[in-house]
């Protein structure tokens, strides 16, 4: 298979499951029990008048087949209704949550990906020597830990008993820092969510990388390449390295797509304004528009992540074209 | 001759499945230890031998819906059936199934209230202990009878779970999976004896708000916001985050190993279709969908386990499906199609008992991302709010500033329970993973490969030189040697 | 499907008269091919009373077995022609009952696909297979079923041809469960160690409730051949049976199946690809090369008397543990070509030591050497 | 520093005087598994002269492969040289460090493997392989290692326009081609053949054969045939071992071991092999299975399935004897012989 055809095929591939999870959060909204107009208006009060505006507003009076274009098309303009909580567009709610989110996620996944699989790949070379035996168990702890729960005691720990850094939120409320402070500040602010965001995949991505690592060593181009009189470190790096590297970028990549989950219980707990926060505010006042976008931005973060996985084994593994 | 082992275990375990099946109906106010500050003055009942027997008669235990119960006696009376017209050999067993049958229906009539006016979820049957009793004792006589009619199955089955249960005891990380495991289970089903429920009552003060432990019972591990006991919602949490967990996964399992197997097995567009839709559910975010369905559904006990159940399975799916194939490329699969078995007869007899440890292994890890997902959810305030949970227990320390006194007596306890909980079913999972699977399958593949490439490393002689030892020390019966026909000197 | 010469050769479901006639490729050997079938699909009546006459179990003619190339979607939209792998491409051939027939060749010369094919394990794409004058290719499926106790097939490891989790009773029952042979437990017990025990494997009780994973891998493969042997079949194919196995044990096997073939009067297909094998069980050869059979005759003859080139370089090139015994080899150059696209004229003549002008044209036909003995080369006539 | 000192105390050891190129000295190579200590290999000796060939044969699981890799001290982690000496052109290789193995691997000795798939890195240009030991070894840039690869492939008839190619692109024959490419990429004094055609068709088992017996008569290599086939063996090398359960039961040239065996256990194996030129006949498989060599029978270990054994076989050691000139034997039926 040509690389043309492949890349074609990956996209193509994307761009229907995109149409598919898109299409299932058309129809999520509307088998959920209840009248979906009522669902899109706020709770308590909702007068009839106001139903039927909401019902006249998101097609809801027309047949199932024409609200699924006129979702399609509220879609693709990036229309996603109004925020009743924040009465605005959902899609500049959105907007300016994007950025601490992408902040977050980018400065958590780059620590943890680095810290888990470089620790992974040692503790899988040395398979059973010290430093295998306390990272590897040590990550199985990280693994089970609710991050969350990691977050809270990172709080009572540096926040509330230490007071290095600040519980949470992005800057100090009402304080108006510039240039340099404002940094330091924004560092400072971003350490623990940021942390708690990343022990929370060092640990997985520590186990992937040394089983990956540990079953690459067995096979028989490792023996080949340490009869050559390769140094144990070019064997390690030049011949062990790019193998294992392949089973772990696709389990990397799926787990990048699905920050989501992470950044929601991060982002809640340190009180970060990014996307995980605003999903969990939404569903507290049930803001069902928000969190119809929220859900599909999520969805296309894995969609496309899995691409760029997809498109990265093509670099990294010459066995693909054939 | 049936091994006395097997006699010994069977002894063993019907008391213990009879008492653990009790204990989880047992009704839920037996504490040892009553604080009477609790109770209005001269209500506070007392602790004493009769009740806490009485309690395993009491009409709670072995309530279970009518349809329940008349489901189990249809399915029995089939397979005592079956077995009675195919001519199996143990014919006393399938007599007792069909014994067994007539319990559960007798009792599922009972439970719904009579002939007259029955109904299938009735909850009306205040007999329910004996019947169970009677159900228990006679499985344990099936299996007993089982075991009269083919001695050979049985020593071949008593030897194979030992071999496993030798394996499993030398893993130490699985062993200690199995401590944690125990001491929370027993945490769990001993909750009735050790916590007061009526501690739960939101009247129920014990202290101050955020009182620091003392050494009085309730008060070990000091009060939360409103002044309850810390430690009777601790254990009463552990019922709940382990039940949750339980029977999420049992849906995970069913429709991941269900969906994978069928994906793996059949090829073609139907194996696509099955793919296409696990991988759709692959990439749907699992907590923003979670969210969604449980803010639309509402906080209800099942329907965190359906959410759970729904959006886990994708996972075992894959796995299964992976393993399905691999098991479909070996060729007695071919075998088998060659002598003209049927489709199911291939799954049932020749993948399914080979995909069966993985599917089992991966049971186990699920159960660990069933808890922590009961445990998200619960904290994000989704929880079922009727019934604690240490997710719900850590919802209500985080919303109301535990963290900033910082109350530690209550952030500490639920977190590390969740971690041991979580870490004791990801090393079980890990051990049988290893020993249920590739000790076994290593062993025969590694003298496979030395047999096929003649003696090709040395790391395999070797570890086809050991499995020829643990072949040797598995060999039930005879001694497992040399083709014993042509005159060996064995 | 797969072209004109397989539309006229192709089943008819209707009830017309089938005659199977030589095709391009016309190897009477040993008997003439009659097998005229009257009548659609064989019913299990038919298979029933059907009996050998004389003395050929299988007639085999023009058998061909394509797989189409797997195309991606609009590729095979656009393309004109489909792509096959020709894995057997018009072959004839008798097997005797009774015999023991090697059919040799190097990997992806067919000889698995043959087997394969005889026992519907796969599905001939044209000519005809014809099962004591039946043709396999209209059996129902019920009609099918009942083929299947008939006819065996014994795989190359006995690591994967056995289900680990079964004991070896289970797998020797096997076959009688799924037939429905038997009724009772008892007689099922019987046959079983019978099966086995008959397969070398004695007494046969110490080893019903053991695992595969106890035993050696020759007792493997006799478990699977007990396996084969439980339902009293005519044919067994046996596809490499001892390729997996150590030297110093293979010949315990080869010897069972000699010895099954007197005792028990079972047919047996060997596939193997080494000649050595062959020469000292069967007794007849059929040499194979892209799919095609390119010399068949009695065994001691076609070792001995070579006449297609791709024959004699195949026995030049066999070792012998003999280091004195320095012949001449005929070391063919290159390697096999893509059974999908095959050489024009004789498809040997690329890689042949002896090809002449015209056999880049000419499609050779067997020619008789005598006896039994036929080779396709145009060379020889 | 620690690599200058070790080189340096290597060197006080070397220069030892020792017949031939290589020559193995009572080797014993155990394996350590949870159970014990598996003697793979025990008291085994042979000896390669320059230009010679020697073949090493046996079943599965008899040790040669084992054998082989002690010698390059390629073992895995659980694998211990326990005695014994190792002499290669006049220096000892059992007391070099892994640095100083470094030095030897592939340099003087190189290996191939068998399964060329499996061999070769998938992810890494064939080419780019056979540069690395060359590069290396001989610190030439990477054009210069690659145009001495595009001569290796022009050597072992591949077209060396494929030299870019990955592993997966080529056909089998062509990999093991490449292989052997490889093992000759630095010159070596010695290429040991672990298998190198099993799983070949006939047809290129015979092309492989062929070309390894015309690179060794051009180049003057030692080679040592690693192999489960006798008749291989036979057509291929000068003189053999035959090994059973770790030990060597019979060593000579070819035609002393093929012509006039003595060891009951060769001779029953190369009658396991059928030989076309001679008369059809059936002939019965050893008896019984190899022992398990984690407990390895007293005395002689193939007296469990020896049809010819004596009072002596199960309790003492047989001794080597030397049957003819060049030709050894442990056997207890020699002992009078001698």
């Amino acid at each position: 298979m040509d690389k043309r055809r492949y890349f074609l095929k990956k996209i193509a591939n994307a761009v229907l499951t995109i149409v598919l999870v898109a299409s299932f959060n058309f129809a999520l909204f509307r088998i959920l029990p209840g009248d979906p107009a009522r669902l899109l208006l706020p709770k308590g009060k909702q007068p009839p008048e106001a139903v039927e505006k909401q019902r006249k507003a998101f097609n809801l009076d027309k047949p199932l087949w024409q609200q699924f274009i006129y979702y399609w098309g509220d879609t693709l303009q990036g229309e996603f209704g109004t925020s009743f909580s924040e009465k605005r567009p959902v899609s500049e709610v959105v907007a300016e949550r994007i950025w601490p989110t992408v902040l977050l996620v980018g400065v958590g996944t780059i620590f943890a990906t680095l810290i888990g699989m470089i620790s992974g790949v040692f503790a899988g070379w040395r398979r059973n020597g010290t430093f295998d035996v306390v990272t590897t168990n040590l990550g199985m702890v990280f693994y089970s830990m609710p991050t969350f729960w990691f977050g809270l005691l990172m709080i009572m720990l540096f926040a509330t008993e230490l007071q290095w850094f600040p519980t949470g939120r992005m800057e100090e409320p009402g304080a108006d820092l510039q240039g340099w402070d404002q940094i330091v500040s924004l560092v400072k602010h971003l350490f623990l969510p940021a942390f708690t965001f990343a022990i929370s995949y060092v640990g997985e991505y520590h186990i992937i990388m040394r089983s990956s690592i540990t079953g690459v060593m067995t096979e028989d181009f490792t023996l080949t390449a340490r009869a050559k009189g390769l140094s144990d470190n070019k064997v390690l790096w030049k011949h062990v390295m790019p193998n294992a590297l392949l089973p772990t970028v696709t389990i990397v990549m799926m787990n990048i797509g699905f920050v989501m989950s992470g950044a929601i219980l991060s982002e809640t707990v340190f009180n970060w304004p990014g996307l995980g926060l605003l999903a969990y505010e939404s569903m507290e006042k049930r803001d069902y528009p928000v969190m119809q976008a929220v859900f599909l931005i999520a969805s296309i973060a894995v969609i496309l992540a899995n691409l760029i996985a997809d498109i990265m084994y093509y670099y990294l593994d010459p066995r693909v074209e054939s | 001759m049936i091994p006395r082992r097997f006699v010994n275990w069977l002894l063993l375990w019907t008391p213990v499945v009879w008492l653990v099946l009790t204990l989880c109906t047992y009704p839920k106010n037996r504490p040892l230890i009553i604080d009477p500050q609790i109770y209005p003055p001269g209500e506070a009942p007392s602790a004493s031998f009769s009740s806490l027997i009485g309690g395993f008669f009491a009409p709670t235990v072995a309530n279970y819906p009518a349809w329940i119960l008349v489901l189990a006696a249809v399915c029995v009376v089939a397979l005592g059936a079956v077995g009675l017209v195919r001519r199996r050999k143990a014919v006393t067993m399938n007599v007792m199934l069909l014994v067994m049958g007539a319990v559960f229906a007798v009792w599922g009539l009972d439970a719904g209230g009579g002939l007259g006016g029955w109904q299938a979820g009735g909850r009306l049957g205040e007999h329910g202990w004996a019947f169970q009793t009677a159900v228990v004792v006679l499985a344990a006589l099936c299996i007993y009878f089982w075991a009269r009619a083919n001695p050979e199955r049985a020593a071949l089955t008593t030897w194979n779970t030992h071999q496993i249960w030798r394996l499993y005891r030398a893993n130490w990380q699985g062993m200690l999976g199995l401590y944690i495991m125990v001491f929370f289970g027993l945490l769990a089903l001993l909750a009735p004896f050790l916590a007061d429920h009526m501690m739960l009552d939101p009247n129920s003060q014990v202290g101050t708000t955020y009182a620091p432990p003392t050494s009085s019972y309730y008060m070990w591990l000091g009060t939360d916001q409103v002044g309850q006991s810390v430690l009777a919602e601790f254990i009463w949490s552990a019922r709940i985050s382990l039940v949750v967990g339980l029977l999420a996964t049992a849906i995970s399992t069913l429709l991941g190993a269900g969906i994978g197997i069928a994906a793996g097995f059949y090829g073609g567009w139907q194996s696509e279709v099955w793919m296409r839709l696990t991988d759709a559910f692959l990439v749907i975010p699992w907590l923003p969908l979670a969210m969604v369905l449980a803010a639309a559904w509402g906080q209800n006990f099942w329907m965190i386990i359906l959410i759970i159940g729904i959006t886990s399975w994708p996972g075992t799916a894959r796995v299964v499906r992976s393993d399905t194939l691999r098991v479909r490329e070996l060729q007695f699969i071919e075998r088998a199609r060659a002598i003209g078995s049927s489709n199911g007869h291939i799954m049932t007899k020749h993948v399914l008992p080979n995909v069966f440890p993985l599917i089992f292994a991966n049971t186990v890890l699920v159960v660990a991302i069933a808890i922590l997902s009961e445990t998200t959810l619960s904290f994000l305030g989704l929880g079922d709010p009727l019934n604690f949970s240490w997710g719900t227990m850590l919802h209500y320390a985080w919303a109301n500033g535990a963290a900033g006194l910082p109350a530690w007596w209550y952030l500490l306890p639920p977190g590390i329970a969740i971690v041991l909980v979580v870490l004791a079913f990801t090393f079980i999972g890990t051990a049988f993973d290893e020993v249920l699977d590739p000790k076994l399958r290593k062993r025969e593949e590694s003298d496979d490969r030395a047999k096929k490439r003649g003696g090709k490393s040395p790391e395999v002689a070797v570890a086809a030189a050991g499995g020829a030892v643990t072949a040797a020390g598995l060999g039930a019966g005879p001694a497992a040697g040399p083709e014993t026909d042509k005159g060996g000197d064995r | 499907m797969a072209g004109d010469e397989q539309q006229t050769t192709q089943a008819t479901p209707g009830g017309e008269s089938l005659t199977v006639t030589g095709g391009p490729v016309d190897r009477r050997a040993p008997t003439e091919p009659g097998g005229t079938y009257d009548g659609g699909r064989v019913s299990t009546e038919d298979l029933a009373t059907a009996d050998v006459t004389d003395g050929v179990l299988y007639k085999v003619r023009d058998l061909e077995v394509y797989f189409p190339i797997h195309q991606s979607f609009f590729k095979s939209m656009v393309a004109t022609e489909k792509k096959y792998v020709k894995a057997v491409d018009r072959v004839s051939l008798d097997i005797k009952q009774g015999e023991i027939l090697a059919v040799v060749g190097e990997s992806g010369c067919g000889k698995t696909t043959i087997g394969r094919t005889l026992l519907r394990l796969e599905e001939a794409t044209g000519g005809h297979i014809l099962y004591k004058e039946l043709p396999v290719e209209r059996f129902t499926q019920r009609t099918l079923r009942e083929y299947r106790k008939k006819a065996q097939i014994i795989f190359q490891d006995p690591y994967n041809s056995i289900n680990p989790k079964q004991t070896i009773f289970d797998i020797v029952a096997e076959p009688l469960e799924v037939s429905g042979l038997v009724s009772g437990e008892h007689e099922k017990e019987e046959r079983v160690v019978k099966a086995i025990s008959e397969a070398g494997l004695r007494p046969a009780t110490e080893y019903l409730y053991r695992y595969p994973h106890e035993l050696s891998g020759g007792q493997r493969q006799r478990v699977c051949i007990a396996g084969a042997t439980v339902l009293d079949p005519d044919m067994i194919v046996a596809d490499e049976p001892v390729a997996s196995l150590d030297v110093s044990i293979r010949n315990d096997i080869l010897k069972l199946m000699v010895d099954q073939k007197e005792t028990l009067g079972v047919t047996y297909l060997f596939i193997t690809h080494d000649l050595s094998l062959a020469w000292v069980i069967s007794d007849r050869i059929a040499v194979m090369y892209l799919g095609r059979i390119v010399e068949i005759g009695d065994t001691e003859e076609v070792v001995s008397n070579p006449k297609h080139p791709y024959t004699k370089a195949l026995i030049s090139v066999i070792p012998v543990p003999d280091p004195l015994a320095k012949r001449e080899h005929v070391i063919l150059q290159g390697e096999t070509p893509n059974p999908v696209d095959i050489p024009s004229g004789c498809r040997f003549h690329p890689r042949c030591p002896e090809a002449i002008d015209a056999c880049r044209e000419i499609e050779p036909t067997d020619v008789h050497i005598g006896g039994d003995h036929y080779a396709a080369c145009i060379r020889l006539t | 520093m620690s690599a200058t000192a070790t080189s340096a105390a290597a060197k006080t050891t070397e220069r030892i005087e020792h017949e031939g190129l290589l020559e193995v000295r009572d080797l014993c190579t155990y394996f350590k598994l949870s159970q014990g200590w598996v003697h793979a290999v025990e008291d085994v000796s042979f000896s390669v002269s320059r230009g010679e060939s020697l073949g090493l044969a046996g079943e599965s699981g008899c040790g040669k492969t084992t054998a082989a890799l002690s010698v390059l001290k390629l073992l895995p982690e659980n694998g211990r040289i326990v005695s014994g000496e190792i002499l290669f052109d006049g220096r000892n290789l059992t007391k070099r460090t892994e640095y100083g193995m470094s030095k030897i691997r592939w340099k003087e000795i190189s290996m191939i493997f068998q399964g060329a798939m499996n061999a070769l890195n998938p992810v890494q240009e064939t080419g780019k392989q056979i540069a690395e030991p060359i590069m290396l070894h001989e610190g030439v840039s990477e054009s210069k290692a690659l145009d001495r690869a595009r001569e290796l492939f022009e050597l072992v008839g591949i077209n060396p326009k494929r030299v870019m190619e990955y592993p997966h692109q080529l056909s089998g024959g062509m990999r093991q081609r490449a292989m052997i490419a490889m093992a000759l990429a630095c010159n070596p004094k010695l290429i040991i053949g672990d298998e190198p055609t099993t799983a070949l068709d006939v047809m290129v088992q015979a092309q492989i054969l062929e070309l390894i017996q015309r690179l060794r008569t051009e180049l003057d290599l030692s080679f040592i045939l690693i192999s489960h086939d006798l008749s291989v063996m036979a057509e291929t090398c000068d003189k053999g071992v035959i090994m059973y359960a770790g030990k060597i039961v019979e060593s000579g040239s070819a035609e002393h071991l093929f012509r006039n065996p003595q060891h009951p256990y060769t001779r029953q194996l190369i009658k396991s092999f059928p030989n076309i030129h001679e008369k059809r006949e059936m002939v019965s498989s050893i008896q019984g299975d190899p022992p398990n060599l984690l407990e390895p029978p007293p005395g002689c270990r193939f007296a469990p399935r020896c049809d010819e054994r004596v009072a002596d076989c199960a309790a003492v050691d047989p001794a080597r004897i030397e049957v003819e000139p060049g030709h050894f034997v442990s056997c207890h039926l020699f002992k009078e012989a001698t």
